[in-house]
């Protein structure tokens, strides 16, 4: 074998304590190297030309390029060798910028260390082999898991381009948590005006198929070929002949139902249709209130129904779709706020949160767009909004700043200014935290044109307590940090920005996807920087606040990329599967069925051959992890590019003296 | 390779390429300086290092090892760091039996986002690798021949004699052949009458040589594998039994094919320990048992032996004498003992008792003898690689053909690495050794910490899924082994 | 339950009718008090401010007396002297503090396994009642119930704080009183204040502080309806009850008129108790006219149960 | 008003100090000021809570220890128990307080005699005994008069006896006040 060293300077960066010249010199007299130099940037385009022009000079058949972490560039370099007519995995990377230049002193000690790394990859690279990847065929669908606004974007600019859309949600009506908005920052256009043409869109789309009221059940198959089995929820209601008249609404005796719809500051009827531009605009009957369901009584609905479409006795339905590829749309729940007592806890009336509050504020909330106070109707006249609540608080165990909080306590300190031009609005604060087009002067706005009256300090404490004239109070205990004092405001109704985490469910369902998730619910993308769509998992993408916190305009933006990153998997004819996978060496195999037993992914199979059982990689479900090949004692199972013998000539090149 | 003399370790680590990897490399962005031992082998995932890949490394001469990947829950593939947890903290704990300080060996878990906490685990786990100082070399270690002498007292009567059974078990034999099995695993009188061999009977004459005593010593349950998708039987013992039983429950021999019989068992002889009370090269002539007396007749005098000074030292910890699952049991089963408070068998006990170095030395000792025959893998029932064992290819090279200590010890530590949870303690290995080495100690090792942390012993249960080939999100009984 | 008895310097002072009641209702509840023997003062809240070592030297000498009753548990009636005690007990968990507070004490503290001091745990008997004893045995033991007058509990800072050191309740809403009360038969008022600090000892060497904390608690007391206020803790009753009238004069109010009881006394009323296990002449705000309100309550009730059980009777 | 020089005034040995001491980790608080807001001495505090800890941040040792509110703090905990950030605040007041003490910059003679009048008190007869406690403090420092207000009523009620109640192991109580004075002189 001919190998090629090539040791990077990385300009400075590594030169500056690593002796590459002496490094390339040492290369040169490990086993099978026959070429080795030093190169100020490897990565630059002349760096690289220089690899092509030393592979056909030299005839090498493989090379390791000494400079950052192949986290960084192995897909760069393997793409070198590849234009030289190399295999792409005759390539090996020695780490020698961030793991010896950038965190060693000694530069004595620091080139020794690289040239032992280079010594690592080149032992490696002796025992590397061509790999090639295997072909296979797509089910151009696509499945969008969640109908907020994120996922309707995804689903419509995908169906645009002519993929089949699959969209399962778990509510009765896509629209997510924008439609329960009343305005949108910055520029305080309505919010259902905006989103209810892309929910009708998403109805119409021919190439859309819409599950609401819908839950993932389970999903298998691989990039490219998955089968999702969805859970279509019973709605006692035929959907095929409901028209969303609404009669039944209007008659189902049962009026005391929690209204979810509207984060329940008001209830609804058993039977129900959440707002007027629910999409798909069709009853659902709550089995938990329903008379008729829980006690046999009633049936009031069946009877007024004018298509008959009240089924009693539905049950919950099971369908299977394959698809190619699957993007998580799944939003956000509000963090349980009740745990801080201090603000009462859930149980003060006037105390609500901002989604509530928004409801409040919607022309066709509850209140029809009339704020009063829930504990007596009074209209209020001091508001105090209170910031990070559940963000930012180690305490609780919510370490993170959720993002959009800020700018709707400007908007809704704003509209409450609109609304009741007499009232007073408060807002606590830590930072304003407006980094976006037209955010911070929207903030801005809030302070100079309407008046609202920023403090900066966390509030202590909510104490309600009854006033002179018998009405309650509630005297929040805040402090101003700038005045160094601390403050009151004796309020009428306190809205508190709650912050987010992943939806409920969040975790069960990256279970199923196989996806990482994080202590708040929130799906790992790829890479924080470079990959921010893309999961773990081949053919999975993520959209919106499933992600992490963001606001509808970056939502918007990732479902679009999502869709984007469908299109381009979808544009070619057949897939590659990532060929640094299990193989099995059928003579070793006994067939104990242990890596079976380990294997994370099902990959594993027993199959027959000549009358012999034998385990069998199913090539493109397997992720090369390697379990398999720690556990099988025969070694008869071998993960590519990372196989026993290679892994062992690094320990000998390491220990043996 | 040589370390900067003086100044650095040899401090090996594997890390995962998604998580601790990422996490060395925002260690490195950060420029958060570490000390400069550290070489890294970049893994897919932890559950990807096969613990030889740690002994190999301690082995052949590191100071240090670490095995760091994502934290449980957060692993890259679901899973594989969950079987790495398992596999590494049995590790640790098997350490100190070769002499191997187990500080030397960490395993952890950081995260790509957590640069701060992988310079803290490299400075912390440095840190201790130097205060260790060098690893004591293989070279430099006296090596002792001292060995365990003791004769522990046996927990139950042992006995000898004509088992009163064994016609009723000759006839069950008889009818299962006539039944259609091809043939039956059993034994035979051997060459003198204190040797028995193994038979395979087909016929009701060759039943008739069955033979059951102090002298069926082998376990049977080692030849069943390569009858696999034949009808056949096997006659065991109860240490025996569990050899078919792992078997069964690994799947490498099906229930429908093999007919299990069984007797009570009242302990089987060392041969090396009669032999011993005899004088050199004389001919056996015949051999007499009475409760629990052995009378030898050799040279034309007698010579007689109670079973406490033969036994085996297996048989005298015995608590399974009955086979633990079997289609026909003939007989009255024996009593089962109790379980002792202390299950070691001498050579266990005499490390137990030895020093780190001098249990270095004792291995160098004792494997200095070894002649690599590999009698005791022909001799476990659990060794069914056969002629794939990784010990014997290039591809994986686990050992060379070096005539040297390391490699031989190495040999048995794969050997006591594979059969980690699945020994189940017929310690034929050690009898089978030639050069009577006390090999079994270091799957006794295994087998004890596999007790402490999973509550686990091998070959009593079809349907038990052997600890290294599960796992749980929360391990109650694992600490966390937290360097940062 | 066998309890080793911390009364603290307060039950022999300013809550000699805490000390009397706690005492009393213990006995009825069958938990065996065995008063520490020669017990000192913990140092309260001048000891800790000063040194944590004097502090916990203070306390590790009433804990090793404690060992000798033979019980398993401290308890005191007083959040504060509780709270030393915990506190003292948690710090020399650490072997370093351990050893620096031994070397204050004529003999070292016993060690445990990890080189801390090994030394009996301490509750407040407000807790060993709650967690002990029971709500239901309680409620089953009540033969005058209160005829659900309005309270308001009140805690202090001490009884659930530090979280860490307390180990008991909620501290932002602690409910053990509550639910005292309530079994007793009151009617408990939300009250937001329970935990807000009434000034402590402040009030030596300036009373403006507990002045105006105090005064805000009564006020809200007062706001929300509450005719007593429930407390359990000696200083936090002197603030309240024996400078209230100094309070409404600080905060600018008139006087509340609110009596203040400890909750012992409310359970010694409820189960019937004698007149000293409750010590009422010892409160400064008058009990009486609310005490009368009770019986005139439990009169109409009780009389029209009568007439109930008359009709019901008449009827069959 | 002074312009402090950051870069020269920075003392964080000290920052240092009163993190090992009250084993909190100053870094993390964000200056929300929740321990502000809920503190109920802020309003007679001459540096509010949030503002020492802030001057710890910077190693600001004068503004961080000489001031009055470490005496005047209730010891209640409320900011410990509110902070976001898990800061036992109470614990690093404590501190501060000791550390001020050490330096001899106590800020508030009357409390300082309080509580010197009231372990006076208990070096000598092992208890505290208020009317003894007051007495003391009040001749030490010629205030509390404030406390007369009440005194008629509680000794109306006989809650303050005129005799101590003394312990038999007093001397051994004793003995911690004599080797705690030996310790830190």
């Amino acid at each position: 074998m001919k190998i090629g060293v090539f040791v990077c300077h990385c300009g400075s960066n590594i030169e500056a304590t690593v002796d590459t010249a002496t490094v390339a010199k040492i290369a040169l007299t490990y086993p099978d190297v026959v070429f080795s130099e030093d190169t100020m940037y490897t990565c630059s385009e002349p760096g690289q030309e220089n690899i092509v022009q030393a592979i056909k000079k030299h005839g090498l058949d493989g090379v390791v390029v000494a400079s950052c972490s192949p986290r960084m560039h192995e897909p760069t370099f393997r793409r070198t060798v590849e234009r030289a007519g190399l295999n792409r995995y005759m390539f090996e990377m020695a780490n020698i910028r961030e793991h010896v230049s950038w965190i060693g002193r000694d530069r004595e000690a620091n080139t020794n260390k690289a040239a032992e790394l280079v010594r690592l990859a080149v032992e490696k690279l002796r025992r590397n082999a061509p790999l090639y990847a295997k072909q296979f065929d797509v089910t151009k669908r696509v499945l969008v898991i969640g109908g907020g606004v994120a996922g309707i974007q995804a689903a419509l600019d995908a169906a645009e381009s002519g993929i089949g859309v699959v969209m399962v949600e778990r509510e009765s009506t896509i629209g997510g948590k924008m439609a329960k908005l009343d305005k949108t920052f910055p520029t305080i256009d309505c919010s259902s005006c905006v989103l209810a043409p892309k929910m009708v869109d998403v109805a119409q789309n021919p190439n859309i198929t819409l599950y609401a009221h819908s839950e993932v059940e389970s999903i298998s198959g691989f990039v490219g070929n998955f089968t999702v089995k969805i859970r279509k929820r019973a709605t006692y209601v035929d959907w095929d002949k409901c028209t969303g008249c609404g009669t039944c609404t209007e008659k189902c005796p049962t009026k005391n139902v929690p209204d979810a719809f509207n984060e329940d500051i008001s209830t609804c009827r058993a039977i129900n249709i959440p707002f007027p531009q629910a999409i798909p605009k069709k009853a659902t009957i709550n089995p938990d209130y329903c008379r008729k369901i829980k006690e046999g009584k009633c049936g009031v609905c069946a009877k007024v129904c004018p298509t008959g479409a009240i089924v009693y006795d539905m049950v919950d339905e099971i369908v299977e779709e394959k698809v190619g590829a699957i993007i998580a749309a799944t939003g956000y729940d509000l963090v349980d706020w009740t745990v801080y007592k201090e603000y009462g806890g859930g149980t003060y009336p006037d105390v609500i949160t901002s989604l509530q509050y928004e409801r409040m504020m919607s022309a066709s909330g509850p209140t029809a767009g009339h704020i009063h106070r829930p504990s007596d109707g009074m209209e209020p006249k001091n508001i105090v909004f209170i910031q990070c609540v559940g963000s930012r608080d180690c305490s609780i165990g919510r370490p993170y700043c959720s993002g959009f909080c800020c700018m709707y306590t400007a908007k809704q300190a704003i509209m409450t200014k609109d609304h009741l031009p007499d009232a007073e609005a408060f807002v606590f604060y830590m930072d304003i935290r407006a980094p976006g087009k037209m955010y911070d002067e929207f903030t801005r706005r809030a302070q100079e044109e309407y008046g609202v009256q920023y403090i900066r300090g966390r509030v202590s404490a909510i104490q309600p307590t009854v006033r002179p004239d018998g009405r309650v109070g509630y005297i929040v205990r805040g402090a101003d940090t700038l005045l160094g004092e601390s403050v009151e405001v004796d309020a009428d109704m306190v809205v508190l920005a709650v912050g987010v985490e992943g939806s409920k469910g969040a975790g069960n369902l990256a279970e199923k996807l196989r996806i990482s998730y994080d202590h708040y619910g929130f799906f790992m993308e790829s890479h924080v920087k470079l990959r921010p769509v893309e999961t773990n998992t081949a053919g999975v993408y993520l959209a919106g606040v499933c992600q992490g916190p963001k606001d509808i305009p970056a939502s918007v933006a990732q479902g679009s990329a999502a869709a984007a990153k469908v299109m381009a998997l979808f544009s070619k004819p057949k897939l590659e599967n990532d060929p640094q996978v299990s193989v099995v060496d059928i003579k070793r195999c006994v067939a104990c069925g242990k890596c079976i037993q380990v294997c994370p992914y099902q990959a594993i199979e027993e199959v027959e051959i000549r009358g012999q059982k034998k385990a069998h990689v199913i090539e493109t479900v397997c992720q090369g992890c390697g379990v398999c090949t720690a556990t099988c004692p025969q070694g008869a199972i071998q993960v590519a590019h990372f196989t026993d013998n290679q892994l062992l000539a690094e320990v000998n090149a390491l220990c043996l003296s | 390779m040589s370390v900067l003399a003086g100044k650095e370790l040899r401090i090996v680590g594997f890390l995962c390429n998604w998580c601790s990897y990422g996490g060395a490399d925002t260690a490195g962005t950060a420029r958060a300086v570490q000390p400069t031992d550290l070489r890294i082998i970049r893994v897919p995932c932890s559950g990807r290092v096969n613990p030889l890949f740690v002994l190999k490394a301690l082995i052949n001469g590191a100071d240090g090892v670490l095995v760091s990947g994502c934290h449980p829950r957060d692993c890259h593939y679901s899973a594989g760091n969950y079987y790495a947890r398992r596999r590494l903290e049995l590790l640790k704990e098997f350490l100190p039996v070769i002499g191997i300080n187990p500080d030397r060996f960490e395993y952890t878990w950081v995260s790509a986002s957590e640069g701060q906490r992988w310079k803290d685990v490299v400075t912390n786990f440095t840190n201790r690798i130097h205060a260790l100082g060098p690893a004591p070399r293989w070279e430099d270690v006296p090596a002792r021949y001292d060995r365990p002498e003791e004769l522990i007292e046996s927990i139950r009567p042992l006995g000898c004699g004509e088992h009163p059974a064994l016609p009723e078990l000759r006839q069950a034999v008889k009818d299962a052949l006539a039944e259609g099995l091809e043939g039956v695993l059993g034994w035979k009188k051997g060459f003198d009458a204190v040797h028995a061999e193994p038979v395979f009977m087909t016929t009701p004459e060759e039943v008739d040589s069955l033979i059951w005593g102090p002298f069926n010593v082998h376990n049977l349950a080692v030849y069943l594998p390569q009858y696999k998708g034949r009808k056949i039987g096997v006659v065991v013992k109860g240490c025996d039994s569990k050899g078919v039983v792992e078997l069964l429950a690994e799947n490498l021999i099906s229930r429908e094919d093999v007919k299990i019989f069984g007797m009570g068992c009242n302990g089987t002889v060392s041969l090396p320990r009669i032999l011993a009370k005899l004088p050199e090269g004389v001919k056996i002539e015949s051999c007499t048992g009475r409760g629990n007396k052995i009378t030898v007749t050799a040279g034309g005098q007698d010579y007689e032996m109670t079973m406490a000074e033969v036994a085996q030292d297996k048989c005298r910890l015995c608590t399974k004498p009955n086979a633990v699952l079997s289609d026909v049991f003939v007989g009255t089963p024996t009593t089962e003992p109790a379980a002792p408070a202390d299950g070691r068998l001498p050579g266990l006990r005499f490390l137990d008792s030895l020093s780190l170095e001098e249990r270095m030395g004792y291995w160098k000792g004792q494997m200095e003898r070894c002649i690599a025959c590999h009698a005791c893998r022909g001799a476990c029932p659990m060794c069914v690689c056969r002629d794939y064992c990784v010990s014997d290819t290039r591809d994986p090279a686990w050992v060379t053909q070096e005539d040297t200590v390391q490699q031989k010890l190495f040999f048995q530590l794969i050997h006591a690495q594979h059969l980690a949870g699945r020994c189940t303690g017929c310690t034929e290995c050690e009898r089978a050794c030639p050069m009577d080495i006390p090999v079994f100690a270091l799957k006794q090792q295994f087998g004890r910490m596999i007790q402490k942390i999973f509550s686990y012993g091998a070959g009593l249960d079809v349907n038990a899924t052997p600890p290294l080939l599960t796992y749980q999100v929360e391990e109650p009984t694992i600490k966390e082994h937290d360097l940062a | 339950m066998k309890y080793a008895y911390y009364p603290g310097c307060s039950g022999h002072g300013t809550s000699v009718e805490y000390e009397a009641s706690t005492r009393a209702v213990c006995r009825a509840l069958n938990m065996d008090l065995v008063e520490i023997e020669d017990w000192n003062c913990c140092g309260s809240t001048p000891a800790h401010s000063v040194s944590h070592e004097l502090s916990a030297a203070l306390s590790a000498r009433n804990l090793m007396q404690a060992s000798k009753t033979g019980a398993d548990c401290v308890i005191s009636p007083c959040p504060s002297c509780s709270s030393n005690l915990k506190m003292a007990r948690y710090r020399m968990q650490k072997p370093a503090f351990k050893a620096r507070v031994d070397e204050l004490l004529d003999a070292p503290t016993p060690a445990n396994a990890e080189g801390g001091a090994d030394l009996m745990e301490t509750c407040s008997v407000l807790q060993a009642i709650v967690e002990n004893v029971g709500l239901e045995n309680i409620a089953s033991r009540v033969s005058y119930p209160l005829e659900g007058i309005k309270v308001v509990t009140y805690y202090g800072c001490l009884l659930s704080r530090p979280v860490q050191v307390a180990k008991f309740d909620d501290p932002e809403n602690p409910v053990s009183l509550d639910n005292i009360m309530k079994a007793l038969g009151a009617e408990v008022l939300p009250f937001a204040l329970k935990t807000e600090c009434c000034g402590a000892a402040m009030g030596i060497p300036d009373v403006n502080i507990p002045g105006s904390l105090s005064g805000r608690i009564l006020d809200t007391a007062k706001a929300v309806g509450a005719e007593a206020v429930i407390t359990a803790c000696p200083l936090c009753h002197m603030n309240l009850d024996l400078r209230q009238r100094q309070a409404a004069r600080i905060s600018g109010k008139p006087f509340f008129g609110l009596p203040v009881f400890y909750y012992t006394q409310m359970i010694a009323l409820a189960f019937g108790l004698p007149k000293d296990a409750m010590r009422l002449d010892k409160l400064a705000v008058n009990p009486y006219p609310l005490l009368d309100k009770i019986a005139e309550r439990r009169k109409v009730r009780v009389s029209a149960e009568l007439e109930a059980m008359k009709a019901a009777g008449a009827a069959s | 008003m002074n312009i402090t020089r950051l870069d020269k005034a920075r003392d964080l040995k000290f920052k240092r100090q009163v993190e090992e001491e009250s084993g909190q980790n100053l870094s993390t608080c964000y200056q929300c000021g929740k321990c502000t807001a809920g503190c109920p001495g802020a309003q007679v505090y001459d540096r509010q809570v949030s503002q020492i800890m802030h001057a710890v941040q910077l190693g600001l040792k004068e503004e961080a220890l000489k001031n009055r509110s470490l005496w005047l703090c209730l010891s209640c905990s409320t900011c410990s128990a509110r902070c976001p950030n898990n800061i036992d605040v109470a614990a690093v007041m404590e501190t501060l307080r000791m550390m001020a003490r050490r330096e001899g910059w106590v800020q508030d003679r009357p409390i300082e005699s309080f509580w010197k009048a009231f372990l006076d008190t208990v070096h000598a007869t092992g208890r505290s005994y208020e009317l003894g406690v007051m007495a003391d403090y009040m001749g030490r420092t010629l205030r509390g008069w404030g406390n007369l207000e009440i005194a008629p009523m509680a000794l109306r009620k006989n809650k303050m006896p005129f005799i101590p109640s003394v312990i038999h192991g007093r001397k051994e109580v004793a003995r911690i006040f004599k080797r705690y004075a030996e310790k830190r002189s």
